[in-house]
């Protein structure tokens, strides 16, 4: 089936790999059809056809260029149907009719087949769009996106692609880079020279690719016989080995920092209840669920109300969600455990009644389902900060979250009337009531702000977990082992126990698996425990 | 802030009454060996004859837990630890001697790839070794987990959150394929009981009068118990352990081996509780079946060994029915009948047929 | 006796004999089938959605006038994910309600617990889940493929040409049965295929772990060694999902770069996450919701309109391959007793030597009778924009189920 | 017999260096303001809180501070505590029973306790529960329950504490009744007129510190303790 428009095609590719720049670029070079019927083709046919279009890439003119972008995206956002003659590009998946691919006429979609894209065809589209971008892109975003995907797969992407976009490049921070890239590709080229500057180039932006790709170097016949190359390769190595381990470190760090922060979060109410007040709130997580439920709903409301501020809604839903689940901590206080002061077991039960029912309420009320969150851009994604540590912005929104509800709550505390008046109730009740506090309302407030404090964990849970009516049960254990070890009635125990159990999980799971790590941490805690009832930071007092 | 925390190490209020005159107990031991006797007699249907041998092995369990709960008011939130090393005992038991006598490993020690069981299982097809090592085993554990809390004072709720948390490291260590008992599909296929097949009308009807027999002989055995000095020294305990101390009481000897003998009963429970319902796995050590135990006797009434077993055979009898019956119904009316119990009931279910007026000092606590 | 002790006795017979009192009699005219499958606890979310499927194929039935004269009821239940209560529920339906047939369970736990059940009343278990295979009870219904007939084909696609040409893998799966047979088999059918040890790596999370930050850096790690293309066979089930989807797409890895097979994945997983950054990734299922052909377009016709009908609290845009499952082995189990013209087990058994039946996924079910292990396609889906999965690639035809792996 | 003692409770000190010795046969009585130190003072010798430093010796050779509790009372010293602590679910006669201690044998016992309910004049509510007793009544078990294992050394904290003047009255004669000279009894008061009554000498602490000893007649006539106590 050898087609003789692509072996013309073919032709005019070899001449440029040649390097023979002399020859000028046609239309005739560019067989739109033959494009439209590759991507309509089985899968070889579509690879092909993007590869084709890739290696092409460096003399293409932009017209068809543009083209071909156009087709690409079509695909891979499955817009593009395949009727038996041509390709209609459609302006939304499921659309009943479509423009003609080459002349752009309104035709209806019937009979027509929209092609799946398999990983190896998605890989080579994705490429071959990407080449567009960094070629036709009208602004440096575009192209900047563009030429993050040449990047990954820089290997398959001629240097021809790289020569004319460094060259037709305007943006000099996208021009450096692409020049880097461009040298970089370089590392198997016949000349020396370039060979080492490529080391360098692969060396100057490091990662666990980069390491391998330099380690593949040392068995190639260079590095004996030449040793300006050995040089070059051990130093470009060790440079990359040193910024991966570091990377892999800040990995470490970020994780377990990460971690502690959703430990904090979950624990945070809980020193205050259960610190400040005795009473052990089995329903803690179930306050984090309703949290998460509550920003669910400040979503919808978003949705409804004010669809164009909708990735606003997390922002908005700290202060719903705290507000709404202190409510429903107050109403407990309030019908339960204000009888239970004083058995404290008694109020264990309470509240594991109180959890079962929530639990049960959600279910039956909202569904048992993954609640369907929209993740704004400053909860979605994350960038690569160096060599190959990533910071994941849901994991960064936790961590501040956590950060700025440790001064929130230390504030309160040590600094408002509530907090003076929450602070002398729990540590004299008696007394407190002699002098005039209103004991009860003070105890309503208090777990009130504890509740509130799980419903902003569960606002910060958002954006890392399944939201789901059973989400609470897997928090409450971890978090009373973190109050409990932290030393009760400390809020800075708890935050120095939620850093240290969230550290020690992350720094023995890569050794011994989650399971194991998980399982080691407990039973350290267990026994310290068992050393030393009153946790890390617990004052001495008469017992 | 020590002021609350004070109020959270003082013991529970639990009720002050005594159970050693108590006609309940008596009359609980009459009705067991009444129930084995008729179904050994009347043989109904064996799915009821099964329902009634679990409800007995649940009865034990919440014996065991208010032993030291309404007793000695420490709440072990831990308990499914107890009854799971049982479980776990029987099933190796079972699965033992169904090797020896079919000469099948059971599907999870093929799956571990191993050509025998394991060195460790070696006399386990032997019922009175397997019974003694489920008891001993608890008993170890219960001893070595008490020492260490008791003797460094861990109290009320400290000694609560801590053995919920030992249950959960166990339930984890158990889901662990490599632990070697199963994993999370735990151990089940059981071919044998002392040469019957299991499932036979004879073997449940067995099991079930076993079960019942156990209980009458635990009730009647914590009864002695309570009745006796030892009782005495543990109402005194749960009540005011450092007064108990400062009148040359080692209460950590007392705590310890009250401890260890609940941690046993609630052994022999999942002993008789696992080749009923034909399964062992994990599940039963997740920490809220443990929370589900104080439940049971919280609703039975607590400081009552009669209460635990009511409490125990009433909840669990419900879920048995319910679960088929009102399957959307069965968590709220759980919840709303722990609720009632501890606002209006502080003494469980048996403040509704009131044998004795509340004591005064009862009704002050708020 | 004190008037006490009478009592107690009372309310303890009347609680026992309660549950055979507040059942409806049974009924001549009627054939009743009952369900195991949760509606609370950790597996509602999956099982729940089953309930609702055996009654509407059970309705459908019945307005074809029944099975054998007789008309069909469903009994539910809640065995609240607490496994040895479906045995407990299934021996009461067996017994109590003497059902003649009983559709459940979706972990394997939960199968194990009612096996020995089923086999000593002589019951069967219509069950509708892919699982870890090597069992081969007379007693159940195996209704989905075991791994030999859906993994390998799946795993085999992605090492070939049109695939991905995968060389290495990374296995990660939640610490149980399932993922660990699994992979064991994928190790065994890799060796026969002479790929070295080190060309994979094997990690196990508990249920419902959701940190996978730690994971996905060794996966990154792990693709950037050379050697080859990797992926990611996925074995960890319900909500460590999507939290492992979430974080590997955060982490700025698409399919594209490692591919992940995620063999339990379905779309109900996908709820909750913009797979917008997941296009491209994979799972394998007997049936999938974009299967071709009417008969699956009447079906998500059907449940979405009984949805609507009945009130049913899940989604009726989304229909997973259990669903279908389910919805096969009520037809499957009412062609076999009119064949035999009897509800009795053994005579139902018999009956299921050359059944077929068409079900929505476009194929034709067959049973051979050698063992109850039905054939069943293998699809292939992709992850697409829309929260569901494209179908990439489907069997020409219905494999023969391969109950014992010949790989380990 | 208490050396040199120091109690700290986080950066709070309880007791700072105080040092007091108690002789066989005597009443000692031990007065000062709020948070002076004396119930603290009591929780060091009977071993329910350890002191920073110091030592609390029981004759020559028993250093208190170093023995459990259970240690401390098999050595004959006792304790009744400012807040009756009687076993609200235990008869009078079992409270009583449990009051002997372990070490005495157990056809001892009846004697013991009959002897006991003579001189608290409980006889009549001998199988009452303690839970339901008036105040004043479980103040007299609680001191028979603490007689009752004939200690050596008895520690009586407020024992008169909320009782009327009556009871009062009858509380010092009990007291006055048990001396003996192998017993030396400690007693912490805010009643005067009852320390005046019962104690051979007073000891006078303020915040953690000794600041008089030596008999009730000199403590009313110091200065200091005019100052901080009496004259107010």
């Amino acid at each position: 089936m050898a087609d003789p428009k692509r072996s013309l095609l073919r032709a005019v590719l070899a001449l440029c790999w040649l390097g023979l720049w002399a020859v000028p670029s046609s239309a005739a070079a560019f067989d739109r059809a033959a494009f439209a019927q590759d991507l309509c083709g089985d899968g070889a046919a579509q690879v092909r056809g993007a590869e084709d279009l890739v290696k092409a890439g460096g003399v293409l003119p932009a017209d068809d260029l543009a083209y071909a972008g156009r087709l690409l995206g079509a695909l891979a956002e499955r817009r593009l149907t395949c009727p038996a003659d041509g390709a209609l590009l459609l302006d939304r998946p499921g659309a009943p009719e479509g423009h003609d691919a080459l002349t752009s006429a309104v035709r209806p979609v019937a009979d027509a087949r929209a092609p799946v894209l398999g990983l190896r065809q998605r890989a080579a589209v994705e490429t071959a769009r990407g080449v567009v971008a960094l070629l036709t892109g009208p602004d440096p975003a575009t192209r900047g996106a563009g030429l993050s995907v040449v990047e990954r797969r820089v290997a398959t992407v001629p240097a021809a692609v790289l020569d004319r976009a460094r060259d037709a490049e305007t943006d000099a921070g996208l021009k450096a880079t692409i020049a880097g890239l461009a040298q970089a590709a370089a590392l198997s080229s016949p000349d020396p020279a370039r060979r080492r500057a490529a080391i360098a180039a692969v060396a100057a932006s490091p990662s666990g690719a980069a390491e391998a790709r330099l380690t593949a170097l040392k068995s190639d016949p260079a590095y004996t016989a030449d040793p300006a190359f050995r040089a070059a390769l051990d130093a470009g190595l060790s440079r990359v080995t040193r910024a991966v381990t570091i990377g892999d470190g800040l990995a470490v760090l970020y994780n377990g920092l990460s971690f502690a922060s959703i430990l904090f979060m979950a624990a945070a109410g809980l020193a205050i209840i259960f610190g400040l007040m005795g009473v052990i709130n089995l329903a803690q997580g179930e306050f984090i669920m309703l949290g998460a439920y509550a920003t669910y709903g400040v979503q919808e409301a978003f949705r409804r109300l004010a669809p164009g501020l909708l990735d606003l809604y997390l922002v908005a839903a700290i202060p719903v969600a705290f507000l709404a689940v202190a409510l429903v901590g107050i109403v407990v206080e309030a019908l339960i455990l204000r009888h239970l002061y004083r058995r404290p077991l008694m109020s264990l039960l309470a509240t594991w009644a109180v959890s079962l029912f929530l639990v049960n309420l959600v279910r039956v009320t909202v569904g048992t389902q993954n609640l369907q969150f929209i993740m704004p851009a400053y909860v979605s994604g994350g960038v690569p900060l160096y060599a190959d540590f990533v910071v994941t912005w849901n994991r960064l929104f936790a961590i501040g979250f956590a950060a700025a509800t440790v001064v929130l709550t230390l504030l309160i505390l040590r600094r408002t009337p509530l907090g003076l008046d929450i602070r002398a109730v729990t540590q004299n009740r008696d007394m407190a009531a002699c002098l005039g506090l209103p004991t009860r309302r003070v105890d309503r407030l208090a777990f009130g702000l504890g509740s509130g404090l799980a419903g902003l964990a569960g606002v910060a849970l958002c954006p890392i977990y399944s939201v789901n009516p059973g989400m609470g049960s897997g928090f409450i254990v971890d978090s009373f082992m973190v109050v409990v070890l932290g030393g009760v009635g400390s809020l800075l125990g708890t935050l120095v126990a939620a850093l240290g159990i969230g550290g020690a999980n992350v720094l023995i799971e890569p050794i011994s698996g989650a399971v194991a790590a998980k399982v080691i941490v407990l039973v350290g805690i267990i026994l310290f425990l068992q050393r030393r009832p009153e946790g890390l930071f617990a004052v001495r007092r008469r017992r | 802030m020590s002021g609350a925390v004070q109020t959270a190490l003082a013991s529970p209020a639990g009720p002050a009454r005594r159970a050693v005159r108590d006609p309940l107990i008596a009359s609980l031991v009459g009705l067991c060996l009444a129930a084995a006797a008729v179904l050994v007699v009347a043989s109904p249907a064996p799915y009821l004859v099964n329902a009634l041998g679990q409800l007995a092995a649940f009865a034990i369990l919440a014996v065991s837990l208010d032993l030291v709960w309404g007793y000695l008011g420490i709440l072990s939130l831990g308990h499914g630890l107890f009854f799971a090393i049982g479980g776990y005992v029987c099933a190796m038991h079972l699965l033992a001697d169904g090797v020896a006598a079919t000469g099948v490993l059971p599907d999870f020690v093929q799956f571990m790839g191993w050509k025998s069981l394991p060195a460790y299982w070696a006399g386990l097809d032997h019922s009175a070794y397997a019974f003694v090592l489920a008891l001993a085993l608890a008993g170890l554990v219960a001893f070595v987990f008490g020492l260490a809390s008791f003797r460094s004072r861990v109290n009320g709720v400290y000694f609560s959150i801590i053995s919920q948390a030992l249950v959960y490291v166990a339930m984890l260590l158990m889901y662990r394929n490599d632990t070697g008992l199963g994993g999370n599909n735990g151990m089940t296929g059981f071919p044998l009981l002392f040469g019957w097949p299991m499932g036979s009308p004879g073997a449940i009807t067995g099991l079930a009068v076993a079960a019942l027999l156990m209980l009458a002989a635990v009730l009647a055995g914590t009864r002695l118990l309570i009745g006796s000095a030892v009782g005495r020294r543990m109402l005194a305990c749960r009540d005011d352990e450092t007064r108990l101390r400062t009148l040359g009481y080692s209460t950590t000897r007392l705590k310890l081996g009250i401890w260890c003998l609940s941690a046993m009963i609630a052994a022999l429970a999942g002993i008789l509780y696992v080749p009923q319902v034909g399964i062992i796995n994990p599940r039963v050590l997740a920490p809220d079946l443990s929370i589900e135990i104080a439940v049971w006797v919280a609703i039975g009434g607590l400081g009552r060994l009669g209460g635990a077993v009511i409490g125990a055979i009433l909840v669990n009898g419900l879920k048995f029915w319910l679960s088929a019956a009102m399957p959307e119904a069965w968590p709220f009316i759980l919840s709303g009948l722990v609720l009632l119990v501890v606002l209006v009931l502080p003494n469980g279910l048996l403040d509704l047929v009131a044998l004795r007026p509340r004591p005064t000092w009862l009704r002050g606590a708020r | 006796m004190t008037h006490l002790t009478r009592r107690s006795f009372v309310g303890t017979a009347a609680l026992l004999a309660a549950p055979a009192l507040i059942r409806p009699s049974f009924a001549a005219d009627t054939v009743k089938l009952g369900c195991l499958f949760s509606s609370s606890g950790t597996m509602a979310n999956l099982e729940g959605r089953l309930n609702h499927v055996v009654r509407m194929a059970a309705d459908e039935l019945n307005g074809r006038g029944g099975v054998n004269g007789r008309q069909i009821e469903v009994v539910t239940s809640d065995p609240a994910s607490d496994w040895p209560l479906y045995a407990q529920v299934g021996r009461q339906m067996l017994q109590q309600d003497k059902v003649a047939a009983l559709f459940g369970c979706w972990t394997s736990v939960s199968r194990k617990s009612v096996l020995p059940v089923v086999e000593q009343n002589d019951g069967l278990l219509f069950y509708p889940l892919h699982f870890e295979g090597d069992e081969n009870s007379k007693n159940v219904v195996y209704m989905n493929s075991p791994p030999a007939s859906s993994v390998l084909p799946a795993v085999d696609y992605l090492m070939g040409q049109d695939g991905v040409g995968a060389k290495r893998f990374f296995m990660i799966g939640s610490d149980y049965v399932w993922p660990r047979t699994i992979n064991k088999q994928l190790k065994g059918y890799w060796k026969s295929k002479g790929i070295p040890e080190s060309a994979w790596r094997e990690e196990y999370v508990p249920f419902g772990f959701s940190n996978f930050q730690t994971l996905v850096n060794q996966v990154r790690s792990f693709a950037s060694q050379p050697g080859g293309q990797a992926i990611v066979v996925l074995t960890v089930v319900g909500s460590s999902i999507p939290d492992f989807l979430r974080e590997f797409a955060n982490q700025g890895i698409s399919a594209t770069d490692v591919p992940i097979l995620g063999l339990d994945m379905v779309e109900a997983d996908l709820e909750g996450l913009d797979t917008g950054k997941l296009v491209g990734h994979l799972n394998c299922w007997a049936y999938l919701q974009a299967a071709k052909g009417e008969r699956n377009q009447k079906f998500l016709a059907d449940w979405a309109a009984y949805v609507k009908a009945k009130n049913v609290p899940f989604s009726a845009d989304t229909v997973i391959d259990p669903m279908v499952s389910a919805y096969d082995s009520v037809h499957l189990w009412a062609l076999a007793a009119a064949k035999a013209g009897s509800f009795a087990v053994p005579e139902v058994r018999k009956a299921f030597a050359g059944l077929s039946f068409d079900d929505p996924s476009g194929y034709t079910l067959t049973m051979t009778g050698e063992n109850n292990y039905v054939s069943r396609g293998v699809f292939i889906g992709s992850v697409n924009e829309k929260r569901g999965f494209d179908v990439l690639w489907q069997s020409p035809n219905a494999p023969k189920p391969v109950p014992f792996s010949p790989y380990g | 017999m208490i050396d040199a003692l120091t109690v700290a409770f986080g950066r709070f000190t309880a007791l700072e260096s105080v040092s007091l010795a108690v002789d066989a046969g005597e009443v000692r009585a031990v007065i000062g303001p709020n948070g002076a130190g004396k119930t603290t003072l009591l929780d060091v010798i009977s071993g329910i809180t350890k002191p920073v430093s110091g030592r609390v010796m029981l004759g020559d050779r028993i250093d208190l501070t170093q023995s459990s509790e259970a240690e401390i009372a098999k050595a004959g010293v006792r304790r009744k505590f400012q807040k009756p602590s009687v076993f609200p679910a235990l008869t009078v006669r079992e409270n009583l029973e449990i009051g002997c201690g372990p070490a005495l044998p157990a056809r001892d016992r009846p004697n013991r306790i009959a002897s006991v309910l003579g001189e608290i004049g409980l006889g009549p509510r001998t199988e009452v529960l303690a839970g339901s007793l008036a105040h004043g009544e479980k103040q007299w078990l609680e001191i028979g329950m603490v007689l009752a294992a004939e200690p050596a050394l008895l520690l009586l904290d407020e024992p008169v504490a909320g009782l009327s003047d009556s009871e009062t009255a009858h509380t010092a004669a009990l007291i006055r009744a048990l001396r003996r000279p192998d017993r030396a009894i400690l007693v912490i008061e805010h009643d005067m007129g009852f320390v005046e009554a019962i104690a051979d000498r007073v000891t006078v602490l303020h915040e953690g510190r000794t600041l008089y000893e030596g008999s009730m007649a000199g403590a009313r006539g110091d200065a200091r303790v005019i100052e901080v106590f009496l004259g107010r």
